[in-house]
């Protein structure tokens, strides 16, 4: 029936790709979002600059986890700085589907995540609020 | 967790729902080509066209900013914000239209109390009593304050229906309290509390009682004099009247001794370089320019409670509930939070299914038209007594239907078909 | 006191007002059979139809409680309140949405600062700047922080022209103060204060400056990041909007650092029983269920304001003022306070008539058609400076008329004779 | 021209009887109304449980110095009981004029500082609101 929870939606959610602990994470970040309950932890392995490994743990709504998932399969391999510049547009294309304002936060919350850990953030500095 | 209802006992609803349900225009809205089920009552009401029509005659007619001017309109105005407050008055049952106290909504009203009596009278070392059951509007002003002024709070805790422990509260209470601040209904799981009992025993303990009516007075007759309360906050947006409007209501006696909250403009009655002197109540809590279109907007929608009768929208409520919380109880995976009968409760259904996070229940709901809350409800310290990160919340007033139960009941199927549980 | 505009060199008006008339409803009245005049837009102004659908609009097509709803109609709603939002930090140039927090009018924001900022960064001994022209909202909430925390409070005088006295404005900053609190206009006498170098010079006093733009932002081109201040309120119904709409706007690093203000609802990102965290600016200070529709409205009034052009609205207002002034002038007995000449002013006249209470001129007035205030104006440290007990004010905005301003002399020549003066 | 301003208020707002310091006055009752900025003053001369003499001082409107006005001629020679019995309903239709809802107070001034003077109070004890 469904625009939104496409079949790789739910496979994702259900059978998350890269998900549990990862062993000898070099960059972790955890992140929420109060407002669902949503948890979210990112963990990578970097070496020479590049992500040898990447895990993710947390629970939470279905686009929430299936954007965390598919962001961790995307960017195995990649360089830190190519992983610095994923921007929303990005993860919202990739996902594939149709996300209301209300939804936004759960979409973006695997990314949130991500940048922490491949800024080595221990907490966030900004906010999202775009400015004018 | 007895179920003590079952479909063919439902009581007819007293209520001429689809006289209702003309007047209010929103409700011929169609979401995504389907018809409405606007089931977020809890979070706001819809408004019928009499309170819409109400704010515009006052915008198109004889807008004047109130109390001060010398002319027809300003008069007009004054004379039907006032009006406004005298019908709230009367609907609570107040001793006095000067115990009323015009705000902007409950969480405002909760403030005040916090900021213009909690300063003064809960000192190091007092104790504050509330519940998991409270809207953070409840609960944070007391904690912030509490931590401010190194007070400590109390937390009384629910059984596992969603009743408020009444054994805690006596203890708490015995230990000693200035203040007790609890909810009438409970915003997440629609529980009635004993108030008027729980008011007394904490009178006599010597403790300040605060009632968060916020979502009693829309769905219950509210007789602050028979609660016996000393406080008691609520919100317009919830009974039919526009965001902006609400009330509180306080003892002349403690609202007299009470420093103002907010500075400025009707509050006052003489000020000089050196000192100011306070208007008298209500004004000297209602600081520059009260919304007074708003607070005219109360006024009409109290009128139209009124005409409709509160007992008979909870009779309503109640006969929704009934239908629906045993169809609810058939679904493979739907866990219902909260009380299940009828007993002490109003139109707020809370569940999950499992396997589905509300936030997607909700979004498929709303493809379906049907509109309801996922979240923790502003109720985080319930939620994590629940034991869940949110749920999803029904709400329900006068405007309903059982084909909007029924309509729910269908949007559940249909998430759990999409989500193949 | 040189009166520098004669009646031939009045400036023509750039507004077609006709046409703007037609867009406010309430013009069309009649107040005991005479055309409404109305001229005390200082207390309040009139809405145009923009505004009033605006709001209705809302309530009947898609209200839903905001930010938190999963459904189309809540986004839609709070899509609407934000893009209203992102309108108003436009209109007065706000680097930042972020910096632009609703309230109910400016006094809750002048209140909100020093509750919030204020008990935290006015300690016992520290000095507070203002002045003499302020109105009590922005005089009140200093006065008592003052007396609570043990501050001093130090108040510039005007000169006999009622411009404010930059000499002992210096002389007060020279000796030292953490905040400045001072008007942009002065709602009593029409005043416009060179807000930029004053706060220039109170910044590098090391002062924070706090800006009451309530009449400067509906009458005249207001740019926060020219202006240099660190604070500025205002109340939205003063600027075609409803009451219970308005703006804080604050420097994000100062809005960052602060404590909220009212606890409960949006402003919250996560609670516990032990402790709570805050939500982003702007929602950290919008506690509980927002006047969405108002801010709706405002929205609305911003951009019929955009439409016409605050610069065109206050040289309209000029002509009125330059048409006016040197006809009151030519009356015998009549008194004007203030600005006698078209610098730095707005639309705001105040005058006496010898032998006359204001309270009785405003009921000749009323029974004229002529709205006018009579009072004090929330002003009474001015008054007292001004060695009156209250003054009739008329008050103009762009639908206003010199047809209006002839009504407005009539009414005196009206008042005089009843009372044989 | 008018319903209201007719020329006995004029007259006694011009002309103000009964206006002035009272030497020997036993009771006396200051009040203003800040909302205009009206002051008045009411001074009484009990002898016996009577009015003896009634004064009043102040500033303000012409409805209120009428009305002061006005009650001081009814009052004299009065009991204090008869004093203390006058009600607002009195003394608007005394006034003999419509009076509008925001010069209500105007009116009714001159009462009050009457009514705190034969009450012998030095300070307004309840307030104006009316309950419901
Ligand atoms: C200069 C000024 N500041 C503050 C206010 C207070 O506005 P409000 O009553 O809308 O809070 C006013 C309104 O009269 C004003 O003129
Ligand atoms: C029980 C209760 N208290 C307080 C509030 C706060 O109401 P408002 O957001 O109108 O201030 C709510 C609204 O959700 C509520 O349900």
């Amino acid at each position: 029936m469904d625009d939104m929870y496409r079949d790789y939606i739910l496979d994702h959610y259900k059978n998350p790709r890269n998900f549990g602990e990862l062993e000898g994470a070099t960059h972790t970040y955890h992140d929420s979002n109060p407002l669902c309950g949503d948890e979210m932890t990112m963990q990578l392995k970097i070496g020479d600059g590049h992500v040898d490994d990447v895990h993710f743990t947390g629970k939470g709504c279905a686009i929430s986890q299936a954007s965390a998932s598919i962001l961790t399969e995307e960017i195995k391999g990649k360089t830190l700085d190519e992983v610095k510049a994923i921007d929303r547009d990005h993860v919202l294309a990739n996902l594939g589907i149709p996300i209301s304002p209300a939804r936004i936060k759960c979409a973006l919350l695997g990314l949130k995540a991500l940048k922490g850990a491949a800024w080595g953030l221990t907490a966030w500095p900004g906010e999202e609020v775009k400015a004018k | 967790m007895a179920v003590t209802v079952k479909t063919p006992t439902v009581k007819a609803s007293p209520l001429d729902v689809a006289r209702i349900r003309k007047d209010f225009p929103i409700l011929a809205q169609t979401v995504r080509g389907k018809p409405l089920v606007y089931l977020d009552n809890a979070a706001t009401s819809q408004k019928p066209r009499q309170v819409i029509d109400a704010m515009s005659r006052v915008l198109e007619e004889h807008n004047a900013n109130i109390h001060r001017g010398v002319y027809e309109f300003s008069e007009r105005t004054t004379a039907a914000f006032e009006e406004a407050r005298a019908k709230l008055a009367r609907f609570i049952n107040a001793p006095s239209e000067r115990e009323v106290i015009f705000v902007r909504n409950a969480t405002e009203a909760l403030n005040l109390v916090a900021y213009a009596w909690g300063r003064d009278n809960i000192k190091r070392g007092d104790r504050i009593v509330t519940t998991v059951l409270e809207h953070h509007s409840d609960f944070v002003p007391w904690q912030q304050l509490a931590t401010e002024v190194g007070a400590e709070i109390a937390v009384v805790d629910i059984d596992d229906d969603g009743r408020l422990r009444r054994d805690q509260l006596s203890a708490e209470l015995r230990k000693g309290a200035k203040l007790l601040a609890v909810t009438h209904t409970s915003n997440g799981l629609g529980t009635v509390n004993p108030v008027k009992e729980i008011a007394a025993e904490a009178r006599a303990a010597g403790a300040t009682v605060l009632v968060d009516v916020a979502q009693a007075v829309p769905h219950t007759p509210v007789d602050v004099q028979d609660l016996g309360a000393d406080f008691v906050a609520f919100s317009g947006h919830k009974m039919l009247a526009p965001p902006g409007s609400g009330g509180l209501w306080g003892r002349a006696e403690i609202l007299e001794n009470m420093r103002p909250f907010l500075y400025g403009g009707d509050m006052i009655s003489r000020v000089t370089v050196k000192l100011t002197e306070w208007n008298e109540l209500p004004w000297k809590f209602e600081a520059g320019t009260s919304s007074y279109v708003d607070a005219i907007g109360l006024g009409a929608a109290v009128d139209y409670l009124d005409d409709v009768g509160v007992a008979k929208i909870h009779a309503h409520e109640l006969s929704l509930v009934a239908y629906l919380l045993p169809r609810l109880q058939e679904i493979p995976g739907v866990t219902v939070y909260g009380p299940k009968d009828l007993e002490s409760r109003v139109g707020v259904v809370s569940f999950n299914i499992e396997g589905i996070h509300p936030h997607d229940v909700a979004t498929i709901f709303d493809r379906e038209g049907v509109c309801v809350r996922a979240g923790h409800h502003c109720n985080q310290p319930l939620m994590t007594r629940l034991g869940v990160a949110a749920t999803t919340r029904a709400s329900m007033y006068l405007y309903n239907t059982t084909g909007e139960m029924d309509a729910l009941v269908s949007a559940i199927h249909a998430a759990k078909k999409v989500f193949g549980v």
